[in-house]
């Protein structure tokens, strides 16, 4: 397909594990190395994979927490300005700020924005949908999504060279290593 | 009686289809319309749809090329007018807009109505209107103009002026109308062997041979109940029934307010053989048969000393230990010339001659009871004048016949075979509003005017005559009786107006046209009540007892539909019938007991026969009915009434013969396996022990004042966290007192023909969906075999705290500033949640496009242009008027003043005969409903919510004889 | 970081998943149901008749529309019958899922993994039924959006303080997070199916909604905190779902509505209906693509056991009901609770009793909850209590309120019948759809129960220096 | 294998954009519509029998509203003149003119004019006249400069909320008693001022009450 044209410079190095341990292993070393641009690619989250590739806790709850907050204020804004100043209407011989009535709908525009906000975070984050990525293009990368665990380091990386790389990997003990094409 | 159909889960799986004919008319059952299938799943899936409903389609106006100068557009007029059933008029005062009569009132100045009307003046707009009215004149179903018949007429009068008339028969219903009396005079006087003969199935015969009885002539009977202490009633349903009723009912409930409010109470006695308001509102009631009475009535002559007996010895023996009787007794001695002894229609001769003496004898007579000459222009034994004609028609002695008005062919005692008689008759003519069961036993049909349409006069109960005037030209081109007679006079074109000015011309006082304006405007003609007549010293007629054994059967006029006339009214067909609360049907009434001892059921269908003749009836279970006694009404069964009045019920006509018109002891009963709906609008009538419909006895209430509000919790007014919101300028309320209404249901009609409130037909009845926005709940408490009965008119309690407003998501219905609780019917969505949250169970869902009905041609005129019509899938309910309220603030702004007590009435109101109903302004502590509320009866209907109504009760209260127990046994 | 996976513990009872699956195995398996393997009769024949039934409903709404709500059985007094039942029964029925999913997730329930997808697209679909009937239940439903705020030219808003527009606002949040939730744990499965998938048709379909998913390890790491930020909106939000639904009655003053212990009461019934569900569906699924290994008897009785705690909680909400009627000595409240017993209703009353009290009690005994057809059964007869329950609580206590005069009957025509079928029908069908054309359980939570899937002992991290977060590209 | 090409990326995220971004023109769409003269037939003049001119009549010669719309401060319907009160001028002047021909008929042979609403109000909703006009609502106010219309069209949306802004702060539009009937009325005073005197002059509700629904439903 398409990615037989395309053969520029590589993306990065892909080596290929086959247990997470290995993974692990390989990315804590990768790590030690001084790698700093690479990923892995794994069929599940792997417990403690987040450390060993050294990412900083996300931000994500920050976003969720501004969602909520949005959607509280705007719930109970639109409730109030309505029901007491915009048309104040005698129901029931309530009080025009029957504040108690208005929690239930408070509650659940502040949910629904939080959940929006988390699942719109994230993908925006992970800068998803991303139909094409480079490391499609690795003939085994499908297994990525079964049994197979993936290490990639990318040629952004300072430190990266085809040749050195590629044996790094292969001491880390990769069953095997291909070249990304961008 | 037609084949019944039970409705199921199983018959209801396509429920929108109507099984009783009267299903048709309204539920759009009439199959499914594509394009409005479209319209709506169109609608409802795209929003868009309802964007573009936003824009109004062009409408038209039409000015008068030379407008009137009395009419202002968009102001309605009122015209007095008179309305007579059974030949007695009652006055009333009808709204006309833009030319189109919409609404009925009472006339204030007339004697009959004092400003209250009856069920039937209220349903009067809906028989103008009614589509199914006959609208052309027919010559064996062929339209021909109005110059063939009197073609026709002139035949007859060269036929009969040889032999001077003997070929000539007039059959008309009680004729009290000066003017007809008069033309029928001058025909019988031009063709003197020529016959005029009155028939009317609820003919007040007995009345009139039992005046002969007591007094050698058939005198006028006329009650004054304002000087009444105590009334005993002999089977007399006098409240809700007959020429007078808003009279004596206004002056019955007068003085059980007065009574309420310290003063002295009335006390009411029944004996009744079936179970009516007047007996619902006694203190003391006795359910007899109906053969029963007349021993009954002599046990207590006896006592009250009247006469020694002639011939028998032991009259009143029966009833001789009777404690009921002896309190009774006693009771009327303690008061003579203060109480009244009433007799009903239906009772033989000699009941009311008994009632006469025992007047006479209490010196009741000229003080409680006054006497006149009758009111009708001819005062005959209407069955023997039709046995009489039936006679003469059968020997062919009779050539031409006309029958004018009346339903004879559908009515007449069926032994007579009035119908066969009929037939041999050459010429046959029936005037009538609806080509009904003679019609098409006449060659010719003339379509007649109704009462609005037409110039007439009639008189009242006490002989006062009113000037019948038309308030629309004859929608239909109909005809008067009048004109008809003109036909056969040598004036065949003498319009109606101008027959009746000539009767009047010489006989109105001072200037004839200034006093003819007056007696228009005034809707009577002063001082043309009859004189009184002195008379007493009433003979005790001598008279076989009869022996009341085994079952018996009573007939009566029906309390919606009368004698069967209004059958085609859907206002009075769906008008729940007082006591029963049925409405589409009439049914076999029977005691609790009764019904055991046959092991019949509602809803069984039973033949009745008597002496051969049968007919399928449905049983009815009512306690207070006397025992071994079955209850029918008239007017049902009718086979050519139009699209609601066919097929409602069964007809009773088929089993009333000469010789019993009101009652047969000779009735057989078979239960059959069949089962017949019967569509009520209240199926529970015990209060389960909850204090809704409130009655203290006068001693109950002077030894404790507080009684009627302690039967219930009403939380204090500062009883909340809220802040009470200020009502501003006005606090609309209303108080019913319970003590004064007497069920009749007026009002019921009333708020119908004011709120273009729709009918929806018996098969939606039966499903729970009724219109009517106010109902009048009826409760039987203990023994069921003779309960205490109690009427609650429900309108919406108009709450301060309204549950259904903090219910509804759109705000479809929430507070005005003057405590209403509106309903705005553009803003509903149907969620049918208020109704659901309202614990009185007022409000009123469009299931269907109900309205539909106001789409046809003349239904539209019907239609109260102040107030909306309502669409389908919206909510509804009573609205205290607002239509009428409005009306009066903006008369008041004009004014630059505030609403005075009494400026704004609501139509139930107006319409109430007993004024048990006062609307008006709570902020004001003058106005009547502030004084009402003071009083110690007052209580709100379940306060104990919390929901503070500003619709509040006064309680009824009763002054038993405490000889007697409260159920009126011993 | 959450427990997706799974710390070792583990319980007694059998195992979550048979011994012998290895990640390869275990992808396979679930998604060669969708993929490779030709669809069962049992599935065409099952779609075939849901689908019909659901054909039913378009016609019955549609001649609804048209005609107007007479064509159902309701009347004064009692002007909600069969909509609001269903209603609150599909809702109820909705919540077995983002409970299950959200909630056993923070208790960190490891079972819940093999049911949870299918549980929560039950969840999705059988809102979607409870949607329809607030809409449908309207006299005017096109105008239902009146319900919403919005700038209109008649300057009117909604009335906050009808539970109608709690509900719009309760069963909308409920119904896009539980959507979310559902859609946001496909993603992976989504990509693996992509990956497996043969043909070009398919691979575009599963590509597109998997959205480029590639298993990035960062990508996982913000991905696991989204899930367990919505797992902890999502229960707290289930909870209230139910609680709203029950304010419509709660504060209404009908007697038999107006009562405080609601709330509690029907979220008990609504996890109780819901797992009723969720076994009546899951022990045919299981049976017939045999997925007994994954879905083993473990799930079975521990979902038993769920059933029989909130079946107690309801059972204690019906006895309080009773009691505090007796207790409150308001006449309108006893004569509720005797109408309920003795009224013409009755029988619906003690059937509900047998259903939803008795019933369970059989729970008890391990043979029962180790036992497919008996689960399946009780299953099924609580589904049927907990409609019958919903009849209760709306038909019988709006049937005779305060005024006696008002009191009346319902009887249900056949189009009530006809529109509720017709959602179950509905709600089938879309379940056949799911079941075929996307992963029935989730296939990357079952790798992390695969037994290598757990990490050998921790070694000590090198923590030195942490790296700036790198750039997706 | 590489599924997708490498634009796919930017279509996928400008699509899922562009789908919220639709979404949300298309609802202020509908709104505008709603709110648009297409919806409210605002200031469209209507096809009527006799091209009568308010301009002419009002404007140039000066008649009095009230001369043709009698029943406007006692009714709730203003009043469309009969045929008379046309003829009562047009039999003496431009009495063979052949625009006036329909008048002439219509008085011939008794026959209305049928003339086309222009202000029309939804059937729900029940407008008094005299009641405004009677509280120093002026005719202007409502129907705009008639004096200036050859033709007569609706001058104001009539929609709910516009009748709202007056029943809410009638005190922007009150004028004296004796200036309802002017056109191109200015107040001689600062608005606000006098329509807060006018306001307790004319004892005008208080906003409560303006505003309660029954005030203009029934």
């Amino acid at each position: 397909m398409r990615v037989e044209e395309e053969r520029g410079r590589a993306w990065g190095l892909l080596g290929e594990f086959e247990t997470p341990d290995e993974l692990l292993h390989a990315a804590r070393l990768a790590r030690a190395e001084g790698y700093r641009r690479m990923d892995a690619y794994t069929p599940f989250p792997i417990h403690g994979l987040s450390d060993a590739m050294g990412f900083r806790p996300t931000k994500l709850p920050l976003v969720v927490l501004a969602g909520a907050v949005i959607g509280c204020v705007a719930a109970l804004g639109t409730m109030w300005f309505s029901a007491t100043i915009h048309y104040p209407i005698n129901v029931a011989g309530k009080p025009y700020a029957s504040w108690p009535m208005f929690i239930p709908i408070t509650f659940e525009l502040t949910v629904l924005f939080a959940a929006l906000a988390a699942v719109f975070g994230m993908l925006g984050m992970n800068g998803l949908p991303m139909p094409y990525h480079p490391v499609f293009n690795a003939p085994r990368f499908a297994f990525a999504s079964r049994d197979r665990f993936f290490l990639c380091i990318e040629s952004r990386d300072a430190l990266f060279d085809p040749a050195n790389t590629r044996a790094f990997l292969n001491r880390l003990g990769a069953r095997e290593v291909v070249e990304v094409e961008e | 009686m037609k084949e019944s159909k039970v409705h199921g889960p199983k018959s209801n799986v396509a429920p929108e289809l109507p099984v009783h004919p009267a299903g048709h008319a309204f539920t759009p059952g009439d199959g499914l319309d594509r394009r409005e299938l479209f319209k709506f799943v169109g609608a409802s899936l795209a929003l868009a749809g309802a964007t573009a409903c936003t824009r109004q389609p062009t409408e038209k106006i039409v000015p008068y090329v030379r407008q009137p100068e009395e009419i202002v557009p968009g102001k309605p007029l009122f015209y007095a007018t008179a309305m007579s059933v059974g030949g007695l008029a009652t006055g009333l005062l009808v709204e006309s807009h833009m030319g189109r009569p919409t609404k009925v009132e009472g006339n204030p100045l007339h004697p009959a109505s004092l400003g209250g009307t009856d069920a039937f003046a209220q349903a009067a707009v809906y028989g103008l209107y009614d589509p199914d009215r006959s609208q052309t004149l027919l010559q064996l179903g062929e339209i021909r103009p109005w110059s063939a018949f009197l073609g026709e007429m002139r035949l007859v009068l060269e036929e009969e002026r040889p032999r001077r008339g003997a070929g000539l028969r007039i059959l008309t219903e009680t004729v009290s109308s000066p003017t007809l009396a008069r033309q029928l005079a001058l025909l019988l006087a031009a063709l003197p062997a020529a016959r005029w003969h009155q028939w009317e199935p609820a003919s007040r015969d007995n009345a009139r041979n039992g005046a002969r009885m007591a007094f050698g002539t058939p005198v006028n009977a006329i009650y004054r109940l304002t000087d009444a202490d105590v009334i005993l009633s002999l089977d007399a349903d006098f409240l809700a029934c007959g020429p007078a009723q808003s009279r004596l009912a206004r002056e019955f409930a007068a003085r059980r307010r007065e009574g309420a409010s310290g003063g002295a109470m009335n006390r009411l006695y029944v004996v009744e053989s079936a179970m009516t308001p007047t007996g619902a509102r006694a203190d003391h009631r006795k359910p007899l048969k109906a053969a029963d009475v007349e021993a009954f009535a002599r046990s207590i002559a006896t006592q009250l000393g009247v006469g020694a007996p002639t011939g028998t010895a032991e009259s009143g023996g029966r009833f001789a230990t009777d404690s009921f009787a002896r309190a009774a007794a006693a009771d009327l001695l303690r008061h003579r010339g203060r109480s009244a002894v009433i007799a009903g229609d239906s009772q033989p001769p000699a009941v009311h001659a008994i009632a006469h003496a025992m007047n006479g004898m209490l010196a009741n007579a000229g003080r409680t009871v006054v006497y006149t000459d009758p009111v009708e222009a001819n005062p005959e034994d209407q069955l023997e004048s039709l046995r009489a004609l039936v006679a003469d028609m059968k020997s062919g002695a009779v050539s031409t016949v006309l029958v004018l008005g009346g339903n004879p062919v559908y009515n007449a005692p069926a032994d007579l075979g009035f119908r066969d008689a009929f037939r041999k008759v050459a010429r046959r003519v029936h005037l009538s509003l609806e080509s009904d069961e003679t019609s098409v036993e006449c060659q010719w049909h003339v379509a007649e005017a109704h009462f609005l349409e037409s110039w007439s006069d009639a008189r009242a109960f006490d002989g006062t005559a009113s000037i019948v005037q038309p308030l629309i030209a004859p929608l239909y081109g109909g005809r008067s009786a009048h004109e008809v007679l003109a036909a056969l006079s040598d004036q065949p074109e003498l319009s109606a107006y101008e027959t009746v000015r000539q009767t009047w011309s010489g006989r109105l006082p001072g200037n004839f046209e200034e006093s003819w304006r007056r007696a228009l405007h005034d809707g009577l003609i002063a001082g043309s009540a009859f004189p009184l007549r002195a008379l007493t010293g009433a003979a005790l007629p001598a008279s076989e007892p009869v022996v009341s054994s085994g079952l018996e059967i009573t007939f009566r006029v029906d309390p919606t539909i009368h004698d069967g006339r209004f059958a085609n009214n859907g206002w009075l067909q769906e008008l729940p019938k007082p006591v029963t609360s049925v409405t589409w049907d009439n049914v076999a009434a029977i005691s609790p007991a009764t019904a055991a001892r046959l092991g019949v059921a509602n809803e069984d269908v039973v033949e009745l026969s008597v002496s051969g003749r049968r007919v399928r009836a449905p049983v009815w279970i009512v306690s207070g009915h006397p025992d071994e006694s079955i209850g029918v009404t008239l007017g049902y069964g009718r086979t050519a009434a139009g699209r609601l009045g066919s097929g409602a019920g069964f007809d009773s006509y088929a089993i009333r013969t000469s010789d019993a018109l009101w009652r047969s002891g000779a009735v057989g009963v078979r239960k059959t396996d069949d089962r017949w709906r019967v569509a009520v609008t209240q199926e529970h009538h015990s209060m389960e022990g909850r204090h809704l419909a409130r009655a203290v006895t006068s001693d109950e209430l002077s030894r404790n004042p507080g009684v009627v509000q302690e039967m219930g919790e009403a939380p204090a007014a500062g009883q909340t966290l809220y802040p009470p919101h200020p009502s501003h300028d006005y606090a609309w309320g209303m108080a019913i007192d319970l003590g004064s209404c007497v069920g009749c249901n007026a009002c019921v009609v009333a708020c119908t023909a004011e709120n273009n409130v729709p009918i929806v037909g018996k098969d939606q009845v039966l499903r729970g969906r009724e219109m009517q926005w106010l109902r009048i709940d009826h409760y039987a408490e203990g023994d069921p075999s003779n309960p205490r009965h109690s009427f609650q008119p429900i309108p919406c309690m108009q709450c301060e705290n309204a549950p259904c407003e903090l219910v509804c998501p759109v705000g479809a219905t929430v507070h005005s500033a003057e405590g209403l609780n509106d309903m705005v019917y553009n803003r509903c969505v149907g969620t049918k949640y208020c109704a659901n949250n309202c614990p009185y169970k007022v409000r009123r869902f469009n299931f269907f496009h109900w309205s539909k009905q106001f789409r046809a041609p003349s239904m539209r005129m019907l239609a109260n242009p102040d107030v909306t019509v309502r669409w389908r899938g919206v909510m509804e309910k009573c609205t205290y008027c607002i239509q009428r309220i409005n009306e009066g603030k903006i008369r008041a702004e004009l004014e630059n003043r505030r609403v005075r007590d009494g400026d704004v009435v609501t139509a139930c109101q107006q319409a109430c005969p007993a004024e048990a109903i006062v609307f008006g302004d709570l902020a004001d502590p003058q106005s009547r409903v502030s004084q009402r509320r003071r009083s110690p009866l007052s209580y709100a209907l379940l306060a104990e919510l919390g929901t503070r109504p500003r619709t509040t009760y006064l309680a009824k209260v009763e002054s038993p004889n405490t000889h007697l127990d409260a159920e009126g046994r011993a | 970081m959450s427990d997706v996976a799974g710390s070792g513990r583990r319980r007694g009872g059998p195992p979550v998943i048979e011994p012998g699956h290895t990640y390869a195995s275990v992808t396979d398996k679930i998604s060669s149901i969708v993929l490779s393997r030709r669809t069962p009769l049992f599935w065409v024949l099952g779609f075939f008749v849901s689908f019909l039934l659901a054909m039913g409903l378009l016609v019955a709404v549609s001649y609804l529309f048209a005609k107007g709500l007479g064509i159902w059985g309701i009347n004064q007094p009692v002007e909600w019958a069969f909509d609001i039942i269903n209603f609150v029964w599909w809702i109820g029925i909705g919540h077995a899922g983002t409970l299950i999913s959200a909630i056993l997730l923070l208790l960190r329930q490891e079972w819940r993994t093999s049911i949870n997808r299918f549980a929560e697209a039950m969840t999705l679909f059988a809102v979607a039924c409870a949607g329809l009937f607030p809409l449908i239940h309207l006299g005017r439903p096109w105008l239902a959006y009146w319900l919403f705020p919005y700038p209109n030219t008649m300057a009117l808003w909604p009335q906050w303080r009808s539970p109608l527009v709690w509900d719009v606002f309760a069963v909308g949040t409920y119904a896009t997070v539980s959507f979310l939730f559902w859609f946001v744990g496909l993603i992976p499965d989504l990509a693996t199916l992509r990956d497996r998938a043969r043909r070009k048709g398919f691979q575009i379909f599963y590509g597109m909604l998997a959205m480029g998913w590639r298993g990035s390890a960062l990508h996982w790491h913000r991905y696991e905190m989204a899930y367990l930020l919505l797992a902890g909106l999502a229960t707290p939000l289930v909870i209230s779902v139910h609680t709203v639904v029950s304010f419509d009655f709660a504060v209404g003053i009908i007697p038999g509505w107006h009562s405080t212990i609601f709330p509690p009461y029907f979220v008990a019934g609504a996890i109780y209906a819901g797992f009723a569900m969720v076994l009546l569906l899951s022990i045919p699924l299981r049976k017939v693509y045999g997925l007994e290994d994954f879905i083993t008897l473990r799930h079975l009785q521990n979902m038993a056991k769920v059933m029989l705690a909130t079946g107690l909680v309801v059972g204690y909400g019906y006895v309080m009901e009773a009691f505090m009627a007796w207790y409150s000595a308001n006449p309108f409240e006893k004569y509720m609770i005797v109408n309920r017993m003795k009224g013409p209703y009755a029988p619906a009353y003690w059937a509900l009793m047998l259903c939803n009290i008795v019933a369970p009690q059989f729970l008890w005994f391990k043979r029962v909850r180790s036992s497919p057809p008996a689960l399946w059964t009780i299953a099924l007869i609580v589904s049927i209590g907990m409609w019958l329950e919903r009849f209760v609580i709306i038909v019988v206590s709006l049937h005779r309120d305060f005024l006696p005069s008002a009191w009346g009957m319902y009887r249900p025509t056949g189009w009530d019948w006809t529109t509720f079928v017709g959602t179950i029908g509905l709600f089938l069908a879309l379940m056949f759809l799911f079941i075929r054309f996307l992963p029935m359980i989730s296939i990357f939570e079952m790798r992390t129960l695969v037994p290598e899937a757990r990490p050998l002992g921790k070694e000590a991290v090198p923590d030195d220096s942490v790296a700036d977060e790198p750039e997706p590209a | 294998m590489q599924i997708f090409h490498r634009s796919t990326n930017f279509l996928s995220r400008v699509s899922i954009f562009g789908a919220f971004f639709f979404i949300g023109i298309l609802l202020w769409l509908f709104y505008d519509l709603e709110a648009s003269p297409y919806t409210t037939q605002q200031n469209t003049a209507r096809e009527q029998p006799v091209q009568f001119s308010h301009a002419h009549h009002v404007g140039a010669i000066g008649i009095d509203c009230r001369y043709c719309h009698t029943s406007v401060e006692k009714a709730a319907f203003a009043g469309i003149p009969p045929t008379k009160t046309c003829m009562n001028c047009h039999s003496q002047i431009w009495a063979q003119s052949p625009y006036l021909e329909p008048v002439r008929e219509s008085f011939r042979t008794d026959k209305s004019l049928e003339w086309t609403r222009v202000n029309d109000l939804p059937d729900f909703v029940y407008f008094d006249h005299s009641v405004h006009v009677n509280k120093g609502i002026g005719c202007e106010t409502c129907h705009g400069r008639v004096d200036q219309m050859p033709l007569m069209y609706q001058a104001e949306s009539l929609q709910m909320r516009w009748c709202l802004d007056c029943h809410r702060n009638p005190e922007k539009y009150l004028r004296p008693k004796d200036q309802v009937f002017t056109m191109g009325w200015t107040p001689p005073v600062e608005q606000a001022v006098l329509g807060e005197r006018l306001k307790r002059e004319y004892h005008i509700r208080s906003r409560v009450v303006l505003e309660s629904c029954s005030t203009c439903h029934r």
